[in-house]
């Protein structure tokens, strides 16, 4: 059964249409990745997903319950966390906090608990900070927990929106672009993970162009061109797709014009 | 031992015998030190008190407020009137002053909490001129003319007590989830609802709490005044208590507490200069944001300062995967 | 019939008094879009400008166009001052500790002048003849006639100046990101001077036209002066031009307005609450663009 | 044509560089590869001018004068510009006075050639010609922090990752973009993680870990190295 | 109320008799304190010729730029740092009422030299002014407008946010009623205003026969700068907020007229008044005293003389030779302690506006009872 879909999406800015008429399923457990040439839509989709931004047309919907028109905040709690292509950190805090923020759906303690400081509450912070450190150590990170988050290099910034994203243990993660700015040695180690996370029972959606990394995970890959959904299948099947090579992949086959 | 000390119930005894301490101590303090003295540090707690909220209002959640004048007049007023015309007892009516002024955040907050930033900023201004304006105008504040007749109850003691109450509920507050979340808003907005914030929410708890500070320290200035005016809360009120807030570093309760000790004391302590007083208070802000940017005490991590100052071991990291 | 004829008669009040802080709002959109500051010292610089025009126009050499032209002068040389002592050594730092620079420099600025030329509020000598004229039913005078076209003109001006100038452009781009624009080429530290000479100079002349209108020079006259430019701004949106201008004459309609329907003792109230269901419906201000939340 | 000696530089008590020497000579393309947070990024930034080296030995010469100490815009105008990591363009700019920004130090206005050799390239540029650069998508801006550095036209090009973030075709575009660029007479130096086709496109490189350089030479040597080809190509 | 805190200060010892302004030297009201120092200097400088007591006078002057916290703290200062034996107070009633409760509480007396709300003398024995009263003088001044002027419509304009302005408002509304007037139009301004013209507009519809204001003189110059610039012809009336110079300096032409009551004046001076005006003029530069300056000056020579009479710098003893001055000849005319301390000037001088200057219009005597 599918975990997320996507019926008849549509979205206008003004008069350009970024997402048209997309539908498209997430399968429970699987790592699906959303492709296409840049100013495809593809983030918009995801800005769609989690009501950043409100469709012009179409639902959305999470295991049968509607998305749209729900606030940003409730699509966490639903089960869908995310990445941003432009990273999004709370700069100024903490490694550690960054993630424990992350967590933040996962508790219950209000202002009362705040005052109080019961019992409970204790435990739920304890709590916390436990399901953070391990969220931190599984992406490599747990030496840099009391480090200020923008002094963090930028892949290790990547990982740390990971972290924040996975601690409240999702059922779909969505990823925008995980691998930008990382060298190649980096993106095998960020494969892995990804792999890993989704072995720990959680459904991956991201946004890639590195296609080596996206080749090399996704079970199915989906390709937009503007706003449209043109191809759909698995990497092979995509990856000899004539519109997705025209549009997207070209040759794959750099090579220098000039002699050096 | 250590674990004894978790346990709430010891926490809030614990607790309790501080400010009975504080309450005791002060008391004594306040038969030795000359009244002078005595009044500079009490309005330096009441000023620490409404600065406290603002800081969680425009340093930990990010929302800047140039209204927080107008909480202070809501709280002066409403006590005022609980304990003149209805005879309340003083505490409670510096109680109800906070309640008011913590009602009146909220409903401030629903409708302007959409705008962020500068825009923000004006409608708080804006919301703070029209309650000047309409304290000016009602029957029940006496208008322009002033509210007389408050007793003079607020004392040192009752001050330093609520303002050592008023740190240690922000300092919990701010190391919990709620105040993670609110710190988060400050950070980015759209991330924070990305993980699940409802940043509306905190925000008006933000504004909820910081409005209620704010009416508990007008209440205690009327009630040390013993006389109001609209004009006791016009805008450079606001503007003074933002500037305790900056000054000594958005964000940072330490900084808040020395930045309303630095900025009421400031005054009087430029007395003998007399007739360039102001002069220099202005340059002395300017002076003091220049070799400061972030504040007296922005960017100081306090505890670790201490920790590096008495040379105490690092808190023990768990799960440190190496 | 004189209903109509006592609306048209505010309508034309309205429109004056709003000229006016649309004036003073020019000259704080300028410098508020592009160092994205609050310059709190900016009524204390409108403030300034109008006691350089009072001191020039009461020397007998001058008249009126030297005396708004000393006035600019003063005030360009004092924003630019002020702007490398007080704020660019804070440039880098948050937002708010500019704020509280630019209140110590207003304290500074207002304490200043009671030492020098003392707290009481000062009139200004006659500096051309005042007159009234008489259409239809209402009246409009002089005064308004030059303000509401001083008004006009400069923003018309300066909206063309920063829209298509090279200069106006490297502002925008400062506004925007800093960092960016100096790998531009863009030399920021000249293009704030420039800003700031501008936007003071605003504040100056605005200075002298307020006092000659007004007739009432007061060193705490800059504080409300420099509120409601800051209303008129971002009602008009923040940094927009037109808007300050728009943004001005609504604050300033609706403060007539609301004398109008015997709310006098409302009428600032009435204005801010404007300011307020405005931004509620419109976040951004009249003509500020929506900030683009593209993530 | 530029020339780093001793450089470094801290951010604040952290060191960024240490001890950075480097040349880059007319005509070259110079690759700068490393890990994430080597300070790749930090080093163009203190060539452009917006870091001041923290030492006094550090010196950078453009064009055989000293320009350690010179400011930003003035760099410019020797002819260096510099495509910073992260595009910033200017986001409440349309795309067209962004460009137009891009030829700021110039003497006089940009003609039309300037704009038609930047839509030569990126077509896309021209069709959203009017759109504001902030609600472009991300390659977008990419190509437009490209496109606006070119209508400086520079003598060199510091480019920080240039290919992040884009399309694969977009990418060898960019590439090909690059090295016609270079043909056309503009020397290169290029910081990218895709050291791939960046040591493909380039004549040396260096290879820069944690504040230090370790390694350099021509970049056909280079991505013949077997240290090179585990850490950096992920092979 | 708590114990004094200071010594009394010993008659015999050669000490200065330490004399404390409480005043705004900065902030919007600054101009009231300053004028009012100018008037306290001169005093001080007259009363050290000869001496009080055998011993000088000091004056401590603090600034509490018209804030009430501000004000709470000076009165501590200046009581338990400084000891001073009396203070000036702030001219303005809000912060006298506040600084009152200290002094009284205190025990040191304090005088306001320009308070005229209610609710100041009534804090306690300590507490004085010797302000000219509105309840005295507002309503002989609508006698003489409307019975013997026979203006009967009155435009009634208050400044809303002024304390001083609304109560006066309230008294001349009921005088205006009591002489058989009415008030066309009410209006309301605020302080720091500088436009008027919506006001105006519709004041001009109401055609009053004169505009009585009971604001400060900035705003009443203003005001009537735009009536007249509308075509209105009616003449202001208002309290001792109108009296000032810049009244006139502002005003010009169009306050030309206009009638204020005060209980100074400096045409047909007593031969006391003369000398006051002429010292002070010698002194500040050719500027003329104002209402705040001389009673400024009359509040100070209140207190020396009644030390003098006490023989004692003891608040406790002169406060009650101070309660019983009577047809004091101070410069801003004679002053009576009645039973409640409240003071009752006579004569009251109708003031107009002629030639640029207060002329004097009419005198009022004012019974005693
Ligand atoms: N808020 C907005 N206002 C106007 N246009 C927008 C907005 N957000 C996105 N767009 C436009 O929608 C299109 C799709 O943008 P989107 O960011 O989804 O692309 P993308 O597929 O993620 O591209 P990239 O791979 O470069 O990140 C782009 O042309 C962009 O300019
Ligand atoms: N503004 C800053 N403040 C403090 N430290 C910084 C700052 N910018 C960068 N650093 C630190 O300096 C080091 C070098 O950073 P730099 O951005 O130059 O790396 P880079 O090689 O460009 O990495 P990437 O490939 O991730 O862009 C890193 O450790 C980084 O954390
Ligand atoms: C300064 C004075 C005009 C003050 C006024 N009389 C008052 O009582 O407040
Ligand atoms: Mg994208
Ligand atoms: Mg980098």
């Amino acid at each position: 059964m599918s975990l997320l879909t996507l019926d008849n999406v549509t979205i206008r800015f003004g008069g350009l249409t970024a997402v048209d008429s997309v539908n498209l399923e997430v399968q429970q457990g699987e790592i699906l990745a959303l492709i296409g040439p840049n100013g495809a839509g593809k983030s918009t989709v995801f800005n769609l997903i989690t009501s950043i931004y409100n469709p012009t047309e179409g639902r959305i919907s999470l295991d049968g319950k509607p998305l749209v028109g729900i606030p940003t905040h409730k699509i966490a709690d639903m089960g869908i966390t995310r990445t941003f292509q432009a990273i999004r950190l709370f700069t100024e805090l903490s490694v550690l906090d960054n993630v424990k923020i992350g967590a933040h759906c996962r508790g219950k303690a209000g202002l009362v608990h705040s005052f109080t400081r019961l019992p409970s509450m204790k435990r739920e912070e304890a709590e916390i900070e436990e399901k953070s450190l391990e969220a931190l150590g599984f992406l490599d990170l747990a030496s840099k927990q009391d480090e200020i988050a923008k002094n963090l290099s930028y892949g290790e910034q990547r990982r740390l929106e990971i972290a924040r994203a996975l601690v409240s243990k999702p059922k779909l993660l969505l990823l925008d672009e995980p691998a930008a700015g990382m060298n190649p040695q980096e993106k095998v180690v960020l494969m892995e993970m990804i792999r890993r996370i989704r072995d720990t029972g959680i459904t991956v959606f991201l946004v890639e162009h590195d296609m080596k990394l996206v080749m090399g995970i996704s079970e199915r890959i989906a390709v937009l061109d503007y706003g449209k959904k043109i191809a759909e299948g698995t990497p092979s099947e995509v990856r000899s797709n004539k519109a997705v090579i025209e549009a997207y992949l070209g040759s794959g086959k750099f090579k220098s014009r000039i002699r050096r | 031992m250590k674990k004894l000390l978790s346990n709430w119930i010891v926490q809030a005894l614990l607790f309790l015998c501080v400010l009975g301490l504080t309450a005791y101590g002060s008391q004594i303090i306040s038969k030795i030190i000359p009244t002078y003295i005595l009044m500079i540090c009490l309005f330096i707690g009441i000023n620490m008190i409404m600065a406290l909220g603002l800081n969680l209002i425009t340093g930990v959640t990010g929302q800047l407020s140039l209204g927080h004048a107008a909480f202070m007049s809501i709280g002066a007023y409403a006590s005022a009137i609980a304990t003149v015309n209805y005879h309340v007892p003083f505490l409670l009516g510096v109680l109800i002053g906070g309640l008011v002024a913590g009602l009146f955040g909220i409903i401030i907050g629903f409708p302007t909490l959409r705008l962020t930033g500068d825009y923000l900023a004006i409608a708080t201004l804006g919301f703070a001129e029209i309650v000047r304006v309409q304290f000016t105008n009602m029957k029940i504040t006496n208008g322009a003319i002033g509210f007389l007749g408050i007793e003079g109850s607020t004392t040192f003691p009752i001050v330093i007590t609520i303002a050592v109450f008023t740190i240690c509920a922000m300092v919990w507050l701010e190391n919990s989830r709620n105040g993670r979340a609110m710190l988060a808003i400050r950070e980015d907005e759209i991330a924070s609802s990305a993980v699940g914030i409802n940043t509306t929410l905190y925000k008006i708890q933000a504004f909820a709490i910081g409005a209620f500070c704010a009416g508990v320290g007008g209440a205690l200035f009327a009630h040390t005044t013993t006389f109001i005016q609209p004009t006791d809360f016009g805008f450079l009120k606001s503007v003074d208590i933002l500037s305790i807030v900056v000054l000594g570093g958005l964000g940072s309760i330490p900084g808040t507490i020395i930045g309303a000790i630095v900025l009421t004391s400031a005054p009087e302590i430029l007395r003998p200069l007399s007739n360039y007083r102001m002069i220099v208070y202005g340059l002395l802000l300017v002076v003091i944001m220049i070799f400061r940017p972030y504040g007296l005490l922005g960017g100081v991590n306090l505890r670790r300062a201490v920790r590096r100052a008495f040379m105490l071991p690092k808190k023990k990291q768990a799960g440190r995967g190496e | 019939m004189p209903i109509l004829n006592n609306l048209m008669q505010q309508l034309v009040n309205g429109l004056a008094l709003g000229s006016i802080y649309a004036l003073i709002a020019l000259g704080y959109t300028m410098v508020y879009g592009i160092i994205g500051m609050i310059n709190f010292a900016y009524g204390e610089i409108f403030m300034f400008g109008a006691y350089a025009g009072l001191v020039l126009a009461l020397t007998n050499y001058v008249n009126i166009y030297l005396a708004l032209l000393g006035a600019t002068v003063i005030t360009m040389i004092l924003g630019v001052v002020i702007e490398r002592i007080a704020y660019k050594p804070l440039r880098r730092s948050s937002r708010l500790s500019a704020l509280i620079s630019a209140i110590g420099v207003s304290i500074f600025l207002s304490s200043l002048m009671v030492r020098l030329k003392g707290p009481n509020t000062r009139g200004f000598p006659v500096l051309f003849e005042n007159r009234i004229f008489e259409i239809g039913n209402f009246q409009i005078t002089i005064y308004q006639i030059v303000i509401i076209g001083v008004a006009g003109l400069l923003m018309l001006g300066l909206h063309l100046f920063v829209s298509y100038t090279k200069m106006g452009r490297a502002m925008r781009a400062c506004a925007q990101d800093k960092d960016a624009a100096s790998l531009m080429g863009v030399n920021i530290d000249r293009v704030i001077s420039v800003t700031f000479a501008i936007g003071s100079g605003l504040a100056g002349a605005a200075g002298v036209l307020a006092g000659i209108y007004f007739n009432a020079v007061q060193p705490y006259m800059g504080l409300l002066a420099g509120l409601k430019a800051f209303a008129a701004a971002v009602l008009g949106g923040i940094g927009s031009i037109p808007g300050a201008m728009i943004g001005g004459l609504v604050i300033g309609l609706t403060e007539i307005m609301g004398i109008t329907v015997n709310l006098s003792q409302y009428k600032d109230a009435f204005a801010f609450a404007i300011l307020i269901l405005v931004l509620l419906f419109k976040p951004s201000g009249i003509m500020g663009r929506k900030a683009n939340k593209k993530v | 044509m530029l020339k780093l000696e001793k450089l470094e530089v801290s951010y604040g008590s952290i060191k960024a560089l240490h001890s950075i020497a480097l040349e880059v000579k007319k005509g070259e393309i110079v690759a700068l590869i490393g890990a994430n947070g080597a300070g790749k990024s930090t080093t163009l930034r203190t060539i452009s001018g917006l870091l001041k080296p923290s030492n006094k030995e550090g010196k950078i010469r453009f064009k055989d004068k000293e320009i350690q100490s010179v400011s930003p815009h003035k760099i410019v105008e020797m002819g260096l510009s510099h495509v910073p990591e992260g595009r910033r363009v200017f986001p409440d700019m349309s795309v067209y006075e962004n460009l137009l920004m891009g030829a700021h130090s110039r003497k006089g206005k940009p003609d039309q050639t300037d704009f038609d050799r930047v839509y030569h390239h990126f077509p896309r540029l021209k069709e959203r010609i009017k759109q504001m650069a902030g609600t472009l998508s991300g390659g977008e801006q990419q190509m437009l922090a490209m496109g606006r550095a070119l209508m400086a036209r520079p003598d060199l090009l510091l480019l920080d990752e240039p290919s992040m973030g884009l399309a694969p075709m977009l990418v060898e575009e960019i590439f090909h973009i690059i090295e016609d660029i270079n043909v056309a007479g503009t020397t290169i130096l290029l910081v990218e993680q895709n050291a791939h086709l960046a040591l493909e496109i380039s004549n040396r490189a260096y290879v820069l870990e944690t504040g230090e350089i370790v390694l350099d030479g021509q970049a056909q040597d280079l991505a013949q190295n077997e240290n090179i080809r585990k850490s950096y190509l992920g092979e | 109320s708590k114990p004094a805190e200071k010594e009394p200060a010993a008659a015999d010892s050669k000490e200065p008799i330490k004399i404390g302004f409480l005043g705004a030297k900065t902030g919007d009201v600054a101009m009231y304190g300053l004028n009012t120092l100018k008037g306290l200097n001169m005093a001080v400088e007259e009363i050290n010729k000869e001496g009080l007591l055998g011993r000088q006078v000091k004056l401590v002057e603090e600034d509490n730029a018209g804030q009430k916290d501000q004000a709470i703290n000076i009165t501590n200062k200046l009581i338990s740092q400084d000891k001073v034996v009396a203070m000036i107070g702030d001219p303005t009633t809000g912060i006298t009422r506040v600084a009152g409760q200290i002094a009284n509480s205190k025990k040191t007396v304090i005088m306001s030299a320009g308070a005229t709300g209610t609710d100041v003398v009534e804090i306690g024995p300590y507490v004085f002014r010797d302000t000219l009263l509105d309840t005295i003088a507002a309503p002989a001044t609508m006698k003489y407008v409307i019975q013997e002027k026979g203006w009967k419509n009155v435009a009634l304009i208050t400044s809303k946010n002024n304390d001083y302005s609304v109560s006066l408002s309230k008294i001349f509304s009921s005088a205006i009623t009591d002489n058989g007037g009415n008030i066309v139009i009410e209006e309301f301004i605020q302080d720091k205003d500088t436009d008027f013209s919506g006001q105006i507009t519709k004041i001009k519809a109401a055609n009053p026969d004169v505009i009585v204001f009971s604001g400060y003189y900035t705003e009443g110059a203003l005001i009537m700068k735009k009536a007249r610039e509308v075509g209105i012809k009616a003449i202001m009336v208002g309290g001792d907020g109108l009296q000032g110079e810049d009244l006139m300096k502002i005003g010009g032409e169009a306050v030309e007229g206009s009638i204020s009551y005060a209980g100074f004046s400096p045409e047909q001076p007593t031969p006391n008044t003369e000398k006051f005006i002429n010292a002070y003029k010698a002194k500040y530069n050719n500027e003329e005293p104002d209402l705040f300056s001389a009673q400024g000056y009359d509040a100070l020579m209140l207190i020396a003389k009644a030390i003098k009479d006490a023989n004692s710098a003891d608040p406790e003893k002169f406060k009650d030779t101070l309660a019983k001055t009577n047809n004091y000849d101070g410069v801003s005319g004679s002053i009576t302690f009645q039973e409640n301390r409240e003071p009752i000037k006579s004569p009251v001088y109708l003031l107009e506006v002629k030639g640029g200057k207060f002329a004097l219009l009419k005198k009022v005597p004012v019974e005693i009872k």
